[in-house]
């Protein structure tokens, strides 16, 4: 019956606020406090859903978190959210909300026609068939019908914070024993209090009661709470996890409930709550009663029925029935009477029924049927009919028929199950308590108290006798699971197939794995498991609660750091200078760096071969200033450095630079640059670029952990210096030009030397190493004056025809020089004897990190891959880094191509690669295989640009 | 054992499906066995199989704490592949993926398994040059695999974030089609009813709390519900190796940790691969169910806690975010984590060990649920002649004191 | 999320800190006296306890320490943290 | 050809909201003062030459013109008015002297922010799981952190809403940014 605008008087909506919203395409009108649920029955809606196996017709079953029936698709577009529950969207001008699962739509859907074959389809049947001629053959059929709403095409235009919090007691649910335990903790006002409540409005199920006393109270007790400083209270705002050392994480929705149109930028705000100890008053959900049909649209819990009435205001129905197993719902047929609605008849399983109670109902003009069943309910797409059993003894088996009811809605209860999921996610263990048939809290694991209903704490007694299915007749059509339509007669298939742990019922016949989690169905399913196996419940065991407790947005969990906030960049000192020249940026162990400057009308391949040839005639710059640069201080620097490398440190002089190569304690190679010695305690150690800061974490954890009693300090300060690389015949002249109390003579400034004082002003370092082959200068001045030297040295190199160069372009020019690139032409195997170092090992006298290991059988294996250079045979040949060398019967692998550009100095394609046993087949020819293809190369030595490294002392 | 066929469906439907066998039995515990199998989840029981269908060992018991399945084979994301670098690792797993092709008929049991093909995304240069020679190497192998451009991956993956500014930029990947998901509770079922059949003993709720070992040979099982006596024990704990293999005074180069996976809330189809990508790190694909299925990295310290971690969630739901941006208003609905035992260079190991009779299987890392059928098969045989089987010498105990390791990611050149 | 009191900077969340294993790893004084399968142990073999473990962890994201924690493989309860240099408590319960 | 001249990291890029200010700081100069910790007494030695106790964890002092930051164990980071670094640090070794102490300039390589504004600790509790509760970051509070995925030294000198900001300066921009997305509330 519609009753959009007329409520009940103490209902919480404004009927002075009406407001429109579609569903289905159709249009209706709530009011300001509605749900999308409460205004859709307030409009005579009954079916908003379809089940997701059978298609059942559904109508709404709870008023919250329970609801497993009413899953709408929200909104449309970029806004839309799947398997959005009717009972939490607090209704907004304008919402639009589609049934989901059905075609053409809920109300008559054609899928609906798969409830024929039930019996076809028990749990499982999946397992059982679809083998022939294969799965294949099935699957595109099953996936089409899987599914419930539609994902979104687009990506999400709200955005979701992230915020910490600390508090010394959190309280989780603001109704009667989440607001007294709240208020309690203030009272000591250094104490940091977090009231959490996941509805629209706080009071919890006060809301829904009639009461003039219970509203008098709540409207008190928050009236403290919000005198309260040292309380916050989060409203709308769900805790979904309970974890670890009591850290809490909730979901707090800021703009649901002003809709698309009414939202700020913000939707919801993920909190991690760090907690002292929580309080959780999250109360309990009721049960349904398991009998035949127990799915039709029109039954509801007796307690939604009590929400739908008290806190919304709706009639619901002309004849109201109430079908339990304990005395709460008759409490709620009463206060329905006393508030005028026609409650016309409670059925009660129980043959006997507390006097009291008995006689207000009675005097209501209630009829009774005391010790019956509900055997079946009738009306096609609303409940019309109900058909009814005596019961017989304490409701063990099926007696004499006792007719038919009318009926348009039937509430049921089948008992209350606490809210104990969050509380089991802490590790706490829980007991059955049999008077109540239900789980409560027993052993606490972290700083935990379960106050309230949670706790099974229930204002009045129960008097429960549970009945958890209908005997004497067909299990089949008794719904267990509403959302995965699981029946009574599914989970004694699967205790009759012998799966009898609670786990295995579970996955085999989906029960309790549908989106509300088990919330109506577990405890209920555990009764039939029960029974089936002739266990009592607590040997049945219960399923572990994981998080979230509610279906929470995807993302709220990610935040806001996406896009150029996923990972952070490094940048560059000279950025700017980058972008002005036009730079190709891109990621290099997450710095942003030039990987070339394609001028107008190039593309990258022609910018790195102009760069390359431009470096070799003439000179070119480079930002190098990820170079790492790890300055080690301290007497006993020397001997700390001779342990972390394979070199001989013991000689290196002061003012020397040296070439060195590092090794893990498995003795593989992980880094390799050059160590200057500054002062007998004090050395400069270059890292490969990106490698700063894990060889610093390298040599911290040995100083630290291991060698503990050695006096010295490491300190990263590679970002501290800009450091340019001037490469190329003319880079000299070039540098000359800069005043500097430097020379940087041939003669004065040798390759492979150091040298520190001032460039224009201000202290420089200057390193001449040659990663090109060509004359270089690593050049490194204060980070902050890096763009200045930037643009120094590239107007004094103008007349020099100076270019600015990228990575790519230095990876060509080093292979083209045949330098080893860590990383590129080394692996997690490569060794040193790989890389030719053996002798050195040899020689030198010490231990040093790794040196064991290299003596392990695996080291002396003759088929190691070691680095070679590669000639391809036929003339202008290319090939690619990723390519493989194969065995000479060419069906299996012996090597790798690790570097391969074209070389745009030498005409020809230049190639690095670690090939089985390479060092001693220098001049063989191998097969290189790639996409299918195959062609020949010979293994010669690396570097096929200058063999005789006269360029770079030139 | 009663075929399962469309047939039989419908002749139970006739009779309400009140007359369905068992799966499998639930024997009282003997004295004596041949062979006992510690651990009754996937590669337990196909263990038990082999031993009693190739060997004709049928005097077999599988020993399982809890409840079949109820480990790492019921925690996983189902994912089965053999797009592995080394060639060793390929065999290995090649063979089993072609097990998981044909195991719904060779078992009777569907385990519907959906060759949906996995794809390997690379975000960067470097990265795509290692993909190159990854997927080279499984060319070189015979096994199938290609290379995919920008364009072919945006055709495939029409939700992927393809944008040229994306903070990680999409440069190729490569795609093995037989690459697939299957339903792993049914996993494990399967194998079960198919080795209760052959007359092999599972018995649940049965803890194994000692080892007999006398002179170096294995002697017997002590359990929670009594004790066997035995010649031959094999181990497939995973999650649990080091505390078994501890019972037989052997300590391993294993160490444990947590693995999370998740699952939204099930929506109609819109993702029809299996896509994973190192960098970004999440992987993803999408149940028959209608659930996206996601997993992640594992968490990088010690852990036997069977249970989720904050973080981690985090960690890999923002990358999940970053890659398809239109899941940002999806749900998760559950999470859950497993215990995986990693090996030095995460590969398995499935060997004989110092202990005489007592056969190991462990390592298996995050990917053990792919390799139940070869795992299961190989260590039979290894059981069966004390000697390892062709497929797993090199995955022995002994290869950490040659310096063997099988380690891909060494050789993907990312361990540094 | 594990919490751990850092003995410098106090007690902050996991994903400020890194793990680096198994602690008290002694390195063999003389490497080269060693044999093949010693080293191996050394460099591989591990307890991996369920239950307490002692293991080392550095404060990567604050005063870039590494220091001593004794934690429970299960529960993930932090039972003692030291020092480096400091001794190996004996806290009892040692894990399986 | 002129001096090389220094740029600031952000030039003058700031961000402006009603509840929320982020400012790079370039009035600072930084060194930092390191000791051999684990040996017995080093810290005491420093003090005592310096005349004045050093800051112990998690703290900051004001010294004359200029400000001590603990962080890490026997190292601090001085925060001088840019420009005078080789004057105190010539002026530091003079009074260390024999000592193993290793001073160093690191000014170029970190940015300082300053963060205020109503909301700003509400912000940084986006970016750390620090307590940032006036009761427990208060004056003289120093706290070495993960913020917003890097590291970072947030101090609260003076106590109140202005925070400095301490991060290596090549993730400047990042954090610039960061800030920008995580405070669009506080208009």
């Amino acid at each position: 019956m519609k009753q959009t605008l007329r409520r009940l008087p103490h209902a919480r909506v404004d009927a002075g606020k009406p407001i429109r919203f579609t569903f289905d395409g159709q249009h209706y009108e709530g009011l300001a406090g509605d749900t999308l649920a409460s205004a859709l029955l307030a409009n005579g809606v009954g079916v908003v859903g379809r089940s997701f196996k059978l298609h059942r017709p559904r109508g709404v079953l709870g008023s919250g978190k329970e609801e497993a029936n009413a899953l709408v698709q929200l909104e449309r577009g970029e806004y839309t959210e799947p398997n959005a529950r009717a009972t939490l969207v607090p209704l907004y001008e304008g919402l639009e909300a589609c049934g989901q699962n059905a075609w053409p739509n809920v109300h008559s859907d054609l899928f609906g026609a798969l409830g024929l074959f039930k019996r076809l389809l028990p749990a499982s049947f999946y397992y059982k068939t679809f083998m022939w001629p294969s799965w294949h053959r099935w699957e595109w059929l099953v996936r089409r019908i899987a599914g419930l709403g539609t994902a979104p095409q687009s990506a999400d235009p709200q955005t979701y914070l992230k915020q910490n919090v600390h508090a010394d007691v959190v309280v989780v649910g603001a109704g009667r024993s989440g607001l007294e335990a709240a208020l309690e903790a203030a009272r000591d006002s250094a104490c940091r209090v977090l009231l959490i409540d996941e509805q629209e409005e706080a009071g919890g199920s006060l809301l829904a009661s009639p009461s003039d006393a219970d509203r008098a109270w709540l409207a008190a007790a928050l009236r403290e709470v919000a005198a309260r400083e040292n309380i916050t209270r989060l409203q709308r705002t769900t805790v979904n996890g309970y974890y670890d050392n009591n850290v809490l994480a909730a979901l707090e929705r800021l703009g649901n409930h002003l809709g698309p149109a009414g939202a700020g930028p913000v939707r919801e705000r993920f909190w991690r709550i760090f907690a002292g100890r929580v309080v959780l008053a999250t109360g309990a959900i009721e049960r349904p009663l398991v009998f035949p049909n127990n799915d039709r649209p029109g039954i509801l819990l007796a307690s939604a029925v009590r929400e739908y009435s008290h806190r919304y205001g709706l009639t619901l129905g002309e004849r109201i029935v109430f079908y339990t197993n304990n005395d709460s719902a008759w409490r709620t047929a009463l206060e329905l009477v006393e508030v005028g609605l026609p409650v016309t008849a409670i059925i009660d399983i129980r043959p006997a029924v507390d006097t009291a109670l008995r006689q207000r109902a009675e005097d209501a003009g209630i009829t009774l049927y005391p010790g019956t069943a509900v055997t079946n309910t009738r009306g096609r797409r609303g409940l019309r009919r109900l058909v009814l059993h005596r019961l017989t003894g304490q409701g063990e088996a099926l007696g004499a028929p006792a007719g038919t009811l009318d009926c348009d809605v039937l509430a049921m209860s089948g008992g209350w199950t606490p809210t104990i999921h969050l509380y089991s996610q802490s590790g706490g263990q829980l007991r059955y308590r049999d008077g109540d048939a239900c789980f409560v809290p027993e052993r606490a694991h972290q700083a935990v108290t379960v106050v309230g209903r949670a706790n099974g704490e229930f204002p009045e007694p129960l008097h429960l006798q549970p009945q958890w299915l209908t005997p004497g007749v067909s299990p089949e059509h008794q719904w267990v699971d509403f959302q995965y339509d699981v029946t009574a007669s599914d989970i004694q298939l699967a205790a009759r197939e012998n799966f009898v742990s609670v786990e295995h019922v579970k996955r085999y016949t989906t029960n309790g794995m549908s989106v509300d989690q088990g919330k109506t169905s577990n405890v209920n399913g555990l009764g039939v498991l029960a029974l089936a196996t002739g266990r009592p419940i607590p040997e049945v065991g219960t399923t572990r609660f994981r998080p979230p407790y509610h279906p929470t947005t995807i993302g709220a969990y990610a935040g806001i750091e996406l896009g150029g906030l996923y990972t952070p960049f490094q940048q560059l000192p000279a950025h700017a200078a980058h972008v002005a020249a036009g730079a190709l940026f891109e990621d290099y162990g997450a710095w942003q760096r030039p990987a070339c400057y394609p001028q107008p009308g190039e593309d990258e391949d022609a910018a790195v071969a102009r760069e390359a040839r431009a470096v070799r005639s003439a000179v070119g710059l480079l930002d190098y200033s990820p170079l790492g640069k790890l300055e080690v201080h301290g007497p006993d620097a020397r001997e700390f450095l001779n342990r972390v490398y394979l070199n001989n440190i013991r000689t290196l002089e002061v003012g020397a630079a040296r070439y060195g190569l590092m090794l893990n304690e498995a003795g593989i190679v992980i880094d390799d640059g050059v160590l200057v010695c500054l002062a007998e305690d004090h050395f400069l150690l270059h890292t490969t670029s990106g490698g700063a800061s894990t060889i610093h974490q390298h040599l911290e954890e040995w100083l630290q952990c291991e060698w503990t009693d050695l006096a010295v300090i490491v300190n990263n300060a590679t970002t501290q210096w800009a450091t340019l690389m001037l490469s190329g015949p003319r880079a000299r002249s070039v540098l000359q030009q800069l005043d500097s109390d430097i020379d940087v003579g041939r003669e004065a400034f040798g390759h492979m030397q150091y040298r520190a004082g001032r460039l224009l002003g201000q202290p420089c370092r200057i390193l001449r190493a040659s990663f090109t082959g060509e004359v270089s200068f690593e050049i490194s001045v204060p980070a902050s004056c890096g763009q200045a030297l930037w643009e120094a040295l590239m107007q004094a190199g103008a007349a020099q025809g100076i270019v600015p160069f990228g990575i790519e372009t230095l990876m060509l020019l080093r292979t083209e020089k045949g330098y080893l690139h860590v990383g590129a032409d080394t692996d997690g195997n490569t060794m040193p004897q790989d890389l030719g170092w053996g002798g050195a090992v040899a020689k030198k006298p010490d231990d040093f990190i790794g040196r064991r290991s290299l003596s392990q059988p695996v080291g002396a294996d003759p088929d190691r891959f070691q680095f070679t250079g590669l000639e391809l045979l036929e003339p202008d040949a290319r090939t690619v880094s990723g390519a493989h060398v194969l065995t000479a019967a060419g069906e299996s692998t012996a090597g790798y191509v690790t570097s391969a550009y074209y070389s745009p100095n030498l005409n020809r394609s230049v190639v690095l690669g670690i090939v089985a046993g390479a060092r001693e087949r220098e001049g063989e020819v191998v097969t290189i295989f790639y996409a299918g293809r195959r062609q020949r190369a010979r293994l010669v030595k690396p570097g096929a640009y200058d063999p005789a490294g006269e360029a770079f002392n030139g | 054992m009663e075929k399962y066929s469309a047939y039989s469906l419908l002749k139970h439907a006739l009779t309400g499906h009140r007359r369905w066998p068992q799966a499998w039995r639930s024997p009282e515990l003997k004295s004596r066995y041949d062979v006992v199998i510690i651990g009754g989840g996937g590669h337990g029981l196909a263990t038990a199989y082999y031993l009693a269908r190739e060997h004709g060992i049928t005097n077999v018991a599988v020993l399982e704490k809890g409840w079949l399945g109820g480990g790492n084979t019921g925690r996983n994301t189902a994912v089965s592949r053999s797009n592995y670098f080394y060639p060793e690792s390929t065999r290995f797993y090649e063979h089993s993926l072609k097990r998981y092709e044909t195991m719904g008929r060779d078992l009777n049991y569907n385990i519907m398994f959906s060759q949906l093909g996995i794809l390997n995304l690379a975000f960067s240069r470097h990265e795509l040059e290692i993909f190159r020679r990854w997927a080279t190497a499984i060319q070189v192998q015979g096994v199938d695999c290609q290379v995919m451009s920008r364009d072919e991956i945006a055709a495939a993956v029409p939700l992927l974030n393809m944008s040229p500014t994306a903070r990680y930029r999409v440069y190729g990947g490569f795609m093995q089609q037989r690459g697939g998901i299957s339903r792993h509770d049914a996993v494990a079922w399967a194998y079960a009813r198919a080795a209760d059949h052959l007359g092999v003993d599972i018995i649940q709720n049965c803890e194994v709390i000692g080892l007999e070992v006398s002179d170096g040979h294995i002697r017997g099982v002590k359990t929670n519900r009594g004790s066997i006596r035995t010649d031959k024990v094999g181990m497939a704990v995973a999650g649990h190796s080091s505390v078994v293999a501890a019972m037989a005074g052997i300590k391993l180069p294993i160490v444990s940790q947590c693995l999370q996976a998740m699952v939204s809330e099930p929506v109609k189809p819109c993702f029809d691969h299996i896509v994973m990508s190192p960098m970004v790190h999440c992987y993803l694909s999408q149940s028959d169910r209608g659930e996206l299925v996601i997993g992640g990295g594992a968490d990088t310290h010690p852990s036997y806690g069977q249970r989720g971690n904050l973080p981690s969630t985090e960690a890999v739901l923002n990358a999940v975010v970053e890659m398809y941006p239109a899941f940002s208003r999806l749900k998760l609905m559950r999470q859950w984590g497993g215990i995986v035992d990693i090996a030095p260079d995460a590969s398995p190991i499935v060997s004989k060990t110092p202990v005489t009779g007592f056969y190991i299987s462990t390592g298996w890392g995050t990917g053990g649920y792919k390799a139940i059928p070869a795992g299961g098969e190989t260590l039979a045989h290894t059981i069966a002649h004390d000697r390892p089987h062709p497929l797993v010498e090199p995955f022995s105990l002994d290869r950490f004191a040659q310096g063997r390791l099988v380690d891909e990611g060494a050789a993907a050149g990312v361990a540094h | 999320m594990i919490r751990i009191e850092c003995p410098w900077c106090g007690l902050r969340s996991e994903t400020e800190f890194t793990c680096g294993g198994q602690s008290h790893i002694a390195r063999p004084a003389d490497p080269a006296a060693v044999s093949d399968r010693e080293w191996a142990q050394y460099l591989y073999q591990r307890e991996n306890p369920k239950g307490l473990h002692y293991e080392r962890w550095r404060h990567t994201y604050g005063c870039r320490q590494w220091f001593n924690v004794a934690r429970d493989t299960v529960t993930h309860e932090v039972r003692a943290v030291y020092r480096m240099t400091d001794p190996k408590p004996a806290l009892g319960g040692e894990g399986a | 050809m002129d001096n090389l001249a220094r740029r600031t990291v952000l030039a003058s890029a700031t961000l402006e909201r009603e509840q929320f200010r982020v400012t790079e700081n370039s009035a600072l100069g930084l060194i930092r003062l390191q000791t051999f910790h684990r040996k017995p007494g080093a810290v005491d030695h420093l003090a005592a030459r310096l005349g004045a106790p050093l800051p112990g964890p998690g703290t900051t002092r004001a010294g004359q013109d200029r400000q001590w930051f603990w962080s890490a164990p026997g190292e601090w980071v001085i925060a001088v008015r840019a420009g005078t670094e080789d004057v105190v640090l010539a002026e530091l070794r003079a009074q260390l002297d024999g000592l193993f102490a290793v001073l160093s300039v690191m000014t170029d390589s970190r940015i300082v922010l300053d963060v205020g504004g109503a909301s700003a600790r509400e912000v940084l509790a986006r970016g750390s799981t620090v307590d940032f509760h006036p009761s427990r970051f208060g004056a003289g509070s120093c706290v070495l952190t993960r913020f917003a995925g890097v590291p970072a030294m947030l101090a609260c000198p003076y106590g109140g809403d202005v925070i400095l900001l301490f991060a290596d300066r090549s993730q400047a921009r990042y954090l610039l940014e960061w800030f920008e997305a995580a405070s669009v509330d506080c208009e």
